[in-house]
């Protein structure tokens, strides 16, 4: 059964310098508040796992929390580059960025490998294309045919953090809308944390719901906006004019760093 | 009416969709095509995002292919291994848009890095789902402004492969697989062979039919207009 | 988009002899009156894949219907045997079966990599116990960290046949309750069709129903109570003394018989 | 309070169950013992259904492991490959209750031919489930009535391993694993070791510590009862 905790207390108690951390959600329910409580703890060293880095990574690379990035879009949706991604990548800023990149196709098929407790997924991918020479894949032969596939190594994270709309008291956790690797991503890793928009006394099954159940998860903490400026359906929109925004704040170092302090450092943990 | 290259290019690129047409849609210009596509023509055209929402019928331009709107207008929304498994890699789509920051005259796209991998000029976003839309689906549509930046002899970084693109749809005419390589079979109206080639970085072959692009008529950039107002 | 057609047509316009046909439904929505037709049609050595073979088969086989069987376990749930199967295997009668022997598991992985149009599937399983001597399965090796696993050919059938509650008019289907790997034979199936209770003018969405959209479906058949004697969630019950009474009927080829003729042979077309 | 052998097992059978215990469940006495343990000391026990149901809290007992009842009360359905692959070999499982037509000293079971299997005396069911509950949880609960013909020295097929075999419960006590084979740990009341001995195919061990099972209590014969009535 999964322990209610504070965002603060589920952050320490679950993630340590150096792990391997995967914060999900495609577009919708990105973890922001678990984001910046990783900054505000001053984690280091850490390897940053998500399929699209989106804003949040940007923050954590840029704060120097991450010596590797695990990812297979590393844009800003619809407004063009992450900054911070690309001077770490470009420029070695705040420090050596390690990347192992992949294909949507490819982290999702690691992903559920990680959750079906496999050591490797298969696909048909990678090969043909110039990124099978630069990241962790390898040729699988099928024992039947004789087809050459890709094989990639699945992917089971320390940490998992996902944003979700609903759990109950035991920890149970209701999600809806675009659902991503939320599941596949709590499932993967050693231990998971859940944040939520709200602690319902009972869980009402809605079309098209995700439900993880309390006992697969470790710890829940109740953090209303905590996918703030991404969105959370049902409760909040995507703040689209932050997305837009961030592109000029994160183009200088510095006012990127006065951001950082303004409004994680300096600010009360949700 | 007048109009802008873009619509040109968002009007081509619906008039190519069909009413039975199951289509992996991106942001921006394509998701417009598509979207006036099945508020002209092809109605019946089903809308696929990569973020797991199938049929889609969004009442306005999605910003992000994760938007709301996308799984409240959907049939249904799939996680994203669901997605790239059972109805991408499963065979289940007949067409996908995707863009790049440069293309060779195979189809071939880069949306990696611009110079070398380890230490490039420029770190592109990367992939995403456009190496398995590319090898996955039948027919391939690139949608991208032409210049000899973008149209390249030689791509710095392969991140999809050229075999199953049919169509490049750019704001100055349309190129299509011929003989092995990207032709131009169509010119918008007010440009011409030459200063596509010009604005090619390959030697551009041009087709013996070449014919010139109807101009959008005033239903679809009334119905384009609409969209994108909405 | 998926044709709405009469049972008979249907069937006719899809199954061939010698077609690899696949009866899905795990207990729920057994597609049973699709059975029937395939058995007054006078199908022959048609290989049957199903999990739970259950007396839909039992039917099939006993009728002779049948060539090969691909199945992972063959009883009468809750009441025993499956005696016509047994016959089949253990006396020839009413012809030579050959037999695929797979663990659920095994099935369900089989069918996923079919949906995924990948030519196998991984899992753990199969080594370690006798099946593994007698049936489809090969060692694979994790490419990153040498681990044996097995690998089982993907189930591509010819044609794969579910029940489900609702389409609409365009062939979209929709089904809820237990949902087993309805969507999984649907998707992996090179043609498929669906019998369903009833065509509605909308679906309605459900919490847990599973989708298919009609563009992945071939055709589409209203035939109400085509699931009975299994059940339909939302619409009848299971009939468990059927099931019992089954153990009774199909125990002696000459009671089996004269049962094929008058409820399946001499029946009208559902 | 009389009881039946049916009974006691059960009754034993549930007693193992903790209120933490997520477990793999599969129709009869292993559903009766799982159900009967949430309505006694265990009401937080977790019933996860091969069919997919996640945490199903069944009102009457199921009849099949498919029933809608289990469906209508659970927390979650998932496909069928989704429960095997993510939630039993994912190793979320903590506790799988299995039956066999055939057991042997290491808890290695066969619930597939009797005879040899191109050409078997009798073809059971097969494996199901079985082989990879077996092999993912990390206890097993075997569930048997006693005899020569199923305790067995040799099986004619090994259906699932016994690796993880922890408890084997019959109608006539308890078997445990002690120094690499199952042993007789326990006797139900009105049982002695010598007629288990008997019932057995194989040498059986006996524990030092040989002890008798508390017969069914009023409370839980009550629960049972209930439940099968419901």
């Amino acid at each position: 059964m999964a322990e209610l905790v504070s965002l603060t207390d589920g952050v320490r108690s679950l993630v340590e310098d150096g792990d391997v951390v995967a914060l999900e959600g495609f577009t919708h329910l990105i973890p922001f508040a678990a984001g910046h409580e990783l900054i505000r703890q001053g984690q280091r060293e850490l390897t940053l796992v998500r399929m699209t880095p989106d804003l949040v990574y940007d923050q954590l690379i840029g704060a120097g929390c991450a010596s590797k990035l695990v990812f297979s879009w590393g844009g800003n949706p619809g407004v063009g580059s992450l900054h911070r991604f690309r001077d770490a990548v470009e420029h070695g800023w705040p420090g050596p960025l390690e990347v192992e990149e992949h294909s949507h196709a490819g982290m999702a098929t690691a992903y559920a490998a990680g959750a079906a407790n496999l050591p490797f997924g298969v696909l048909r991918g990678y090969f043909g294309t110039d990124l099978a020479a630069h990241t962790r894949v390898a040729e699988i032969e099928c024992p039947f045919t004789g087809e050459q596939l890709a094989a990639v190594p699945a992917l089971r994270p320390d940490v998992g953090i996902v944003h979700a709309q609903q759990a109950d008291r035991t920890g149970n956790v209701q999600l809806w809308g675009i659902a991503g690797v939320q599941k596949e991503v709590v499932l993967a890793s050693k231990r998971s944390l859940v944040t939520v928009e709200e602690i319902v006394d009972e869980l009402e099954p809605r079309p098209g719901a995700v439900f993880i159940p309390g006992w697969a998860v470790d710890a829940v903490a109740c953090v209303p906006g905590g996918a703030r400026p991404s969105y959370a359906h049902g409760y909040y929109e995507r703040d689209n004019d932050f997305y837009v925004a961030w592109d000029e704040i994160s183009r200088d170092r510095t006012r990127f760093t006065d951001w950082i302090r303004e409004h994680v450092l300096e600010a009360v943990p949700a | 009416m007048t109009y802008t290259a873009d619509e040109m290019m968002a009007v081509e690129a619906a008039r190519r969709l069909s009413n039975d047409t199951v289509c992996f849609v991106g942001i921006g210009l394509p998701s417009l095509a598509a979207n006036l596509a099945r508020r002209t023509h092809a109605p019946g055209c089903v809308l696929v995002y990569e973020s797991g929402t199938i049929g889609a019928k969004p009442t306005r331009l999605p910003l992000s292919i994760g938007d709301g709107e996308l799984a409240e207008t959907a049939d249904s929304v799939v996680s994203v291994p669901e997605m790239f498994s059972y109805w991408l890699q499963g065979g289940r789509i007949g067409l996908g848009f995707l863009g790049a920051a440069q293309i060779d005259r195979h189809g071939n796209l880069n949306s990696t890095v611009i110079g070398d991998y380890a230490t490039p000029k420029v770190r592109l976003p990367g992939g995403g789902g456009a190496p398995e839309i590319a090898a996955s689906v039948r027919d391939v549509f690139v949608m991208l402004r032409q210049s000899p930046r973008t149209f390249v002899e030689r791509l710095d970084f392969t991140t999809s492969r050229g075999d199953n693109v049919r169509t490049v749809v750019t704001d100055l005419g349309v190129l299509e697989p011929r003989n092995g390589e990207l032709t131009l079979t169509q010119v918008h109206p007010g440009a011409n062979a030459d200063e596509v080639r010009a604005a090619t970085g390959w030697e551009l072959a041009v087709a013996n039919d070449l014919r010139t692009t109807e101009p959008p008529t005033e239903a679809e950039l009334t119905a384009l207009r609409a969209l994108e107002r909405a």
